[in-house]
């Protein structure tokens, strides 16, 4: 019998719940099981770094990493699957574009650590104690991770093969990606594993979206009662989906929830904010700055509204000290 | 953020502009403006679009993003629209832009629309002096540098994992 | 350096025909001319357009005192630009300028030609190119030192300053008119002067003084 | 030669033209080469003299040719002026004409540029872009547009009128529109025109005859455009036909309604004697006007305005046209080319107060006094004052209103002669004293230098100098009850006082109020003091930069007759020029939607202006009717997941563009985003 | 409605009748004027001839110390200055200021030096302006209680008040002072003069040519039947009133037309006491058309 193909997942900054993706597999997940070799997967099953170290360079056929890179240790981590797997799949709105982790490129390091450290409303830390990356501690020195400047996604910091977008990725998705690699047919590099067209294409919502749209306010979910046959941004409602790629099968609208843009922007964009933004400010109503800018007004935070899960994976990346 | 590599930049350093202008007004206000001799500043490059219409923001990003040190737009005059009101989409989505990039910590005068009709030659001269000279006061911007420099972090752990393998391999 | 010797200031308005004069070269030679003047003088007034002149004319027909002029504002213009620095700044025309604008206000080239008189004026003063006893310039320097002195101006002192330096005998001529001032309680002796006098003078004395004079 | 595929690797010619010294003389030309060829895709890079000239454009051929080239690109002055040129030459090699791309470095840089480094550099960042832009370019094949024959020509003046003409005898159909009750414009005012001195009636009204009788003329006077649509070759125009009141079909002029009219004097001021006479309520402009048709102002007919008069023109007219119900018409037709000539307005002398006009009844402008010497005028041509008296000194002031930065900057190009030309009626009129105040004397025409030395014979007084002030003060006995003109006489260098009795201004040519909504109607634009906007300033006079849409008399700019009439006549060829070839080619830079990428979000929908994007209800796709698309490419930029794309104006061709602008140094992008638009 | 009040050298000599009818006009109407802090002379037409970003800076003094004021209690309260050249000195420097970076540049400089950090709020307005836009001549004429019935006014503007900005009215025809005295009752007599320049200090200077100028307008104003010239700068005033016998001696003419400030004529309409207005200082003694109401002696 071949040795069964070797596959390992990872987390770097994540929440835990591509984790849970994977097991949501249900009884799928026997099969996958049954056809690969876990030899990594640190939040189910009790395998160390040396075990890794110790298989061959690109021993592994695929890593899945999930999660934005934050710390050395999650880079370290990174490259070293890199070296050891045939491929690498950036798994999850996070490793993908930098996901909610990512919003923190919104402030640089110091102020989230101050206010992380000392400036909590339930920290009390008079000494103004700092984690430290190397302190003694009788005799010997014990080290913590580096707390990088800046939030990464995967392909910032190594070489990826494929992505699986979502926050977290549908299981069906999963299954699909597996079944391809597994199959050795693969699809050109730098592929997302997904469709390759907007979320609306696939949203129950989408026929009731009128032609004419022109918006003179914007409301955001908690602010009005969404009325749950109509197109959420007939009803004043920003929903990314337009600017998203498909494939979740419009969880969110579903749930009378908009969409966010976890999955990322189709192939042809580079920029999902950007294109967005594009869309929703051409069909604005008004016609001069003033009125524009009233309604523009509606949207409290363009950046955390655009950009929630893409903004390390964005062309700004994060918010720059210009000028003095 | 202190960023040293920039500085060392100053030197010489000569504002970078790339200009998007509508074919029917400002560009061919541009020709005017070179056919009338007025000589300008020479930061500004220049990029055809048929109307400012055509402006995707992913444009002034991904300039920002490539080094520009600042981006200028120029279209017809509200209700001048070669194309009826493609002007007004282009106003709409730059100011929303404005906003969007004033948050991501970008100086507001890097990032300019100006209505230059097709018989103001002396206006791009202006609009291209004065947004040079504005931007000359702010400094380089630099992206491709900053994010060089900010990754440069991660190079100690690049060398410290490459030792390593080395030792290994030895 | 040698100073053209000034004019004598003429100030009777006469209408009689002029008598028989010597012969005299009215032939310019461009070696003659500062042709650097034009530029010069339209920065210190802000380069305010003063070589788009058209030579129209306006000016000369607004102004209330070109009847009394030596040049008409429009020849000023016109000789300030091809550089005729000397008979501009010998001229009467500058001095007997009131500041009233309706020149200013009426171009059709949109010359701030009160702002060039004033350049004109302050170009005379810098290089002494005004008659000894011109009462004009005298009047503005006694008006500056008072000012630097006091932080205000007192008529009076100003009126006897101004009598003394340049002709002491019209003050008598002047006396009556004074005295009617003095009687209906419109001219007083008293020196008005402000309190921040310390602050006003560190003020003006940083200000550079302007350097009218190109060098000659 | 089979065509070269855009997916062959691509194989770049690359040529700079020296432009003779406009280019080369500030940009390093021979550098620019140089660094073209160091460029990846680069097969051959050339400079040359002119590259637009036979031989280099010969060169781009046989290069195309020995070197089995793809892409062309060429840096030389601006795509507007060359870029059909290079297409030609790039497909005459056997090329797609769209894998061509333009480099502007005259216009854009030569021109603008003092500094010869800095010009260099930027040109070879612009090389560097064009470069890259044109590896992404694709075959593609032009738009072919059919032209509608027939022509709307909105204004009636002199130059509508003759442009009207030439397109009618050349058997093209016309729609001539004039606001005016009548056509024939500011010329059927005039009394004789210069330097001729013939009679402006006698002249014009043979052509406005021709206009009313020609078959191939429809004239719609009283009437204004309301609404223009379409494109080149197909336009659609809706025309508002304000009501006479009277039947143009019934009436024949015969005007004894206006006698018959209640009101037995005129009251209301008549506006084509300038207010210097009164008219009725019925009423024509003048005898000769064309339409021979009576017109009914609603403002002062009592009919209108208590419904109890008794209508005696009603009873005067045989034929019954008079019909106090008509109502306003709209009209739509269809038309391939448009020739605006709406003609100018002159300038309001009440904005130079010191001129007095309005204040001192004796003080006219120059429309009015060409009115008060017409024999046909309200005085039947005596020269008699407004206060009756007949003037014995007259000054006539020039430039009011022109070559001023207060009011118009330009010079309005008529004045002088006009003003030589009253000079002389004056004082054929009157025998007074005539004197001209003049700043320059612009007599630059076909025998007007010899009119004004004609003039100058008639011992006329020429002041050089511009009045400063028309005034009642009067500081002699000689000068009560006179008008004193101040002025600087300033060939002499005095300050003079001209007392006269009548003064005659000048006034200058302006834009027509409503230019600018014309214009903004017409899709055209305005140059900055307002008058419509030419193509090229010399190489394409008439021409707009909305194809189609021409423009012909003092409309583009202050214009005397011949100059209008030759301005006309050019009009009409550009358009006969465009209709005789059946189609016009049209630039392929539309948008299409690619389906497969299309998610059907409707986002682009209300974009288009021109209802192009529709959607395919059951395929829930966006379309784009490519009939209907102009090319502006806003549903590009808009479509939030880039499922559309526009022609010549791709994505990646303008990304391609950034980059290569600013890749100065290698790139220090790092990591990249493998999920990025593949560059 | 209240404002800041620059009295200029000339108000407290030449001048003293205007301020002291400025005064009781505008305590007559209510409207408060605080004077000026420690005010300095604006400059006027001579220290330009001298030097003249200095000149600006001693205007800009005082616009200064104006905006200090405003910030500290006296919000919103336009510099009033009655003297036209110190109406216009102030005015230019605040307009130099604003369009040549070069005199901003130093004078913003030189200000910083004495201590004040001007950032161009003050607003230089002439009472003639006050009075007419911001008070209003309904307000005045209802408080009118003497209508001056009779008088035929020549409104001389002079010129520094309208040119070069034509900041309220036009810069050769100007009409405020026309409507205002004509609500109060009086004829404005329409004139060609009203703008054309008395000369300024050339009486001082160049004599000849200043009383050349002052007998034109002189004698325009006796033509076209005035028996008044109102006049609202005190070098105007000042040379049309105490000229005239030497005018007349001159050029042997026989002018005898009282010369007064606009605001002594709007006072005599308020019923203000002839005293408290200064018009016991005039050389040419105000005659009235018709005698005082009794309403008008009840009053003073």
């Amino acid at each position: 019998m071949p040795e069964k193909p070797k596959v390992a997942f990872y987390w770097c900054a994540s929440c835990g719940g591509c984790e849970e993706s994977v097991v949501d597999l249900a009884e799928e997940i026997l099969g996958v099981v049954n056809a690969v070799d876990i030899v990594f997967w640190p939040v189910a099953m009790d395998f160390k770094k040396q075990d890794v170290e110790a298989i061959s360079d690109g021993g592994i056929l695929v890593s899945l990493i999930n999660g934005a890179v934050r710390t050395s240790e999650q880079e370290e981590m990174a490259k070293l699957l890199r070296r050891k797997s045939a491929l690498v799949v950036a798994y999850g709105s996070c490793a993908h574009m930098g996901g909610i982790p990512g919003l923190a490129n919104q402030f640089d390091r110091e102020q989230i650590l101050r206010y992380v450290y000392e400036e909590s409303p339930s920290t009390i830390n008079e000494l103004h104690t700092r984690p430290q990356t190397a302190s003694p501690e009788g005799g010997h020195t014990l080290t913590l991770p580096e707390f990088r400047s800046m939030v990464r996604t995967l392909d910032q910091v190594i070489p990826v093969d494929y992505y699986l977008p979502g926050c977290p990725p549908v299981p069906r998705m999963l299954k699909a990606a597996l079944d391809t690699l597994l199959s050795g047919n693969l699809p050109p590099k730098g592929t997302v594993l997904g469709p390759d067209t907007a979320m609306c294409e696939e949203c129950p919502r989408k026929e009731s979206k009128p032609a004419d749209l022109a918006y003179t306010a914007f409301r955001r979910p908690h602010e009005v009662i969404i009325q749950p046959e109509t197109c959420l941004l007939a009803q004043g409602v920003i929903c990314m989906g337009p600017a998203t790629r498909g494939g979740c099968g419009a969880q969110c609208v579903t749930g009378n929830m908009p969409c966010s843009g976890c999955f990322g922007p189709t192939s042809r964009v580079m920029d999902q904010g950007a294109k967005i933004l594009s869309a929703i400010a051409s069909s604005l109503s008004a016609k001069e700055t003033e009125g524009i800018d009233r309604t523009l007004a509606t949207i409290p935070d363009p950046v955390g509204t655009f950009y929630r899960y893409g903004l390390p994976g964005s062309l700004l990346r994060r918010k720059i000290a210009d000028h003095n | 953020m202190a960023s040293t590599g920039m500085k060392q930049g100053t030197n010489g350093w000569e504002p970078r502009i790339v200009a998007f202008f509508c074919n029917w007004c400002t560009y061919t206000a541009a020709d005017l403006a070179g056919v009338s001799r007025l000589r300008h500043a020479p930061n500004a490059r220049v990029i055809r679009v048929m109307c400012s219409g055509r402006l995707d923001p992913q444009f002034v990003l991904d300039a920002f993003a490539r080094g520009a040190d600042g981006v200028l737009v120029g279209g017809c005059h509200p209700g001048d629209c070669h194309y009826m009101e493609g002007n007004y989409k282009a106003l709409r989505r730059v100011r929303l832009l404005q906003r969007m990039m004033k948050d991501m910590g970008i100086h507001e005068d890097r990032f300019r629309l100006e209505w230059i009709s097709a018989s103001e030659g002396e206006k791009v001269k202006t609009t291209i002096n004065t947004m040079t000279e504005r931007v000359r006061a702010l400094g380089p911007l630099g992206l491709p540098e900053r994010f060089a420099e900010w990754d440069e972090e991660m190079d100690g752990l690049a060398h410290a994992i490459a030792a390593q393998e080395e030792a290994v391999h030895a | 350096m040698k100073l053209p010797t000034p004019p004598a200031l003429r100030t009777t308005v006469t209408n009689s025909p002029p008598r028989m004069k010597t012969v005299v070269r009215r032939l310019k030679f461009e070696s003659e001319l500062d042709l650097s003047f034009g530029e010069h003088v339209a920065e210190r007034a802000y380069g305010q357009k003063l070589l788009s002149c058209i030579q129209c004319g306006t000016c000369s027909a607004t102004c209330p005192l070109s009847h009394y002029m030596d040049y008409t504002p429009r020849k000023i213009i016109a000789m300030t630009r091809e550089g005729f620095k000397d008979e501009v700044l010998n001229s009467l025309t500058i001095w007997l300028c009131a500041s009233c604008y309706a020149c200013t206000v009426q171009c059709p080239r949109q010359i701030h030609i009160t702002d060039v008189m004033y350049a004109l004026k302050r170009e005379a003063i810098a290089r002494g190119f005004y008659p000894a006893r011109n009462p004009i310039p005298v009047l503005a320097k006694a008006f500056y030192e008072r000012v630097r002195h006091d932080g205000r101006n007192t008529e009076s002192r100003l009126l006897i300053t101004l009598y003394l330096r340049t002709n002491p005998f019209k003050m008598l001529k002047e006396a009556m008119l004074g005295l009617h001032l003095f009687l209906t309680g419109r001219l007083s002796l008293k020196k008005e002067k402000i309190k921040g006098m310390k602050e006003l003078r560190k003020m003006i004395d940083s200000v550079e003084p302007r350097k009218e004079a190109v060098p000659l | 030669m089979p065509e070269t595929n855009g997916h062959d690797a691509p194989r770049v010619g690359f040529y700079v033209c020296h432009c003779g010294h406009n280019i080369a003389g500030i940009v390093d030309v021979a550098e620019v080469a140089r660094f073209a060829g160091t460029l990846p895709n680069v097969i051959v890079a050339r400079d040359y003299k002119y590259m637009c000239s036979d031989p280099g454009q010969e060169l781009i051929i046989t290069d195309i040719r020995e070197h089995r080239l793809n892409r062309i690109v060429v840096a030389s002055c601006s795509p507007l002026l060359h870029e059909h040129t290079f297409r030609v030459a790039t497909e005459k090699g056997g090329l797609n004409p769209f894998y061509f791309q333009m480099v502007n470095i005259r216009e854009d840089v030569s021109w603008v540029t003092e500094n010869h480094d800095a010009a260099t550099h930027k040109a070879l960042d612009l090389v560097r872009a064009a470069v890259r832009r044109v590896a992404h370019h694709r075959s593609l094949a032009t738009k072919h547009v059919r032209i509608h024959p027939d022509v709307l020509v909105v204004g009636a003046g002199i130059s509508g009128i003759h442009a009207a003409l030439t397109l009618a005898n050349a058997g093209k159909k016309v729609t001539l529109v004039e606001r005016e009750p009548t056509i024939g414009g500011h010329m059927a005012m005039f009394d004789k025109t210069f330097p001729t001195l013939d009679c402006a009636a006698c002249i014009l009204t043979p052509k406005m005859s021709a206009v009313k009788n020609h078959p191939n003329i429809t004239l719609w006077s009283y009437s204004e455009v309301s609404e223009v649509s379409g494109y080149v070759g197909s336009y659609t125009v809706k025309v508002k036909r304000k009501p006479r009141f009277v039947s143009e079909e019934l009436c024949v002029g015969c005007m004894e309604c206006i006698d018959a009219c209640v009101y037995k004097e005129g009251k209301t001021p008549d506006e084509f004697n300038q207010g210097l006479s009164k008219r009725k309520p019925v009423y024509i402009p003048f005898p000769q006007a064309t339409p021979q048709v009576v017109l009914i102002d609603p403002d002062t007919c009592i009919e209108f305005k208590s419904g109890r008069c008794k209508k005696t023109c009603v009873e005067k007219c045989d034929r019954n046209a008079i019909d106090f119900k008509q109502k306003e018409e709209i009209k739509e037709i269809q038309v391939g080319t448009i020739i605006l000539a709406t003609g100018f307005k002159t300038f309001d002398p009440k904005r130079i107060p010191y001129y007095g006009y309005g204040k001192y009844p004796n003080v006219y402008s120059s429309l009015e006094v060409e009115r008060l010497v017409n024999a046909s005028g309200p005085t039947g041509g005596d020269l008699v004052l407004r206060d009756g008296r007949h003037p014995k000194t007259v000054g006539i002031i020039h430039c009011v209103g022109s070559r001023d930065r207060n009011t118009n900057r330009w010079c309005s190009r008529t004045c002088c002669m006009y003003s030589l030309k009253l000079a002389h009626l004056l004082k054929e009129h009157s025998e007074a004293e005539v004197y001209n105040f003049y700043i320059d004397i612009r007599a630059a025409g076909k025998a007007y230098e010899e009119f004004y030395d004609k003039l100058l014979e008639e011992n006329i007084h020429f002041i050089r100098g511009r009045v400063a002030e028309v005034t009642d003060w009067s500081a002699r006995p000689e000068e009560e009850g006179k008008m004193i003109i101040r002025v600087e006489d300033t060939l002499i260098g005095v300050v003079r006082r001209v007392p006269v009795d009548m003064v005659v201004l000048a006034v200058g040519m302006e834009p027509q109020a409503d230019s600018q909504d014309v214009r903004r109607m017409f899709n055209i634009s305005c140059s900055t003091e307002g008058f419509f906007l030419e193509r090229h300033p010399k190489l394409a006079p008439v021409d707009t930069f909305t194809d189609g849409i021409f423009i012909a008399g003092a409309c583009q700019g202050p214009k005397d007759i011949p100059d209008s009439v030759a301005q006309a006549g050019a009009a009409a060829a550009q358009a006969l020029s465009l209709i005789d070839a059946g189609e016009v080619e049209l630039e392929p830079n539309t948008a299409y939607v690619v389906e497969e990428s299309c998610s059907g979000c409707k986002s682009c929908l209300n974009i288009c202006p021109y209802t192009a994007i529709t959607r395919d209800e059951t395929r829930q796709k966006a379309f784009i009717n490519e009939a209907l698309c102009k090319g502006c490419g806003t549903c590009v930029a808009t479509c939030p997941s880039g499922a559309i794309r526009q022609n010549l104006f791709e994505d990646e061709q303008i990304f391609s563009e950034i980059e290569g602008l600013l890749q100065e140094k290698e790139s220090v992008l790092t990591g990249g985003g493998a999920w990025r638009a593949p560059a | 409605m209240s404002y800041l009040y620059f009295p200029g050298c000339s108000l407290r000599s030449t001048g003293r009748p205007y301020e002291e009818s400025i005064l009781a006009v505008f305590r007559k109407l209510n409207i408060p004027l605080k004077e000026l802090d420690d005010w300095n002379c604006c400059g006027a037409t001579a220290y330009v001839s001298i030097d003249e970003n200095r000149a600006f800076t001693l205007a800009a003094r005082n616009l200064a110390i104006a905006e200090r004021m405003q910030n500290n209690g006296n919000a919103g309260e336009d510099l009033m200055a009655p003297c036209s050249a110190c109406y216009l000195v102030l005015e230019k420097t605040q307009h130099y200021m604003k369009t040549d970076e070069g005199v901003n540049t130093e004078v913003t400089a030189a200000l910083r030096r004495g201590g004040f950090d001007y950032k161009g709020t003050t607003k230089v307005r002439h009472p003639l302006d006050i009075l007419v836009n911001d008070i209003g001549i309904e307000r005045i004429a209802k408080a009118v209680v003497r209508p001056m019935k009779g008088m035929k006014v020549a409104c001389y503007y002079g010129c520094q008040v309208v040119r070069p900005f034509e900041t309220f009215d036009h810069a050769a025809y100007p009409t405020t002072m026309d409507r205002l005295v004509t609500a109060l009752g009086a004829t404005a007599i329409d004139w060609p003069m009203k703008a054309r320049c008395c000369g300024g200090s050339l009486t001082g200077t160049i004599q000849e040519a200043g009383l050349r100028l002052n007998r034109a307008l002189l004698k325009e104003a006796e033509k076209r039947g005035a028996n008044i010239i109102l006049t609202c700068c005190p070098l105007c005033q000042h040379n049309l009133e105490c000229y005239q016998k030497r005018i007349n001696r001159r050029f042997g003419e026989s002018i005898h037309i009282p010369v007064a400030y606009f605001t002594q004529f709007i006072g005599l309409a308020l019923g203000i006491p002839r005293k408290e207005l200064g018009i016991q200082r005039l050389f040419i003694p105000l005659k009235f058309a018709d005698p005082p109401t009794k309403e008008a002696h009840a009053h003073a």
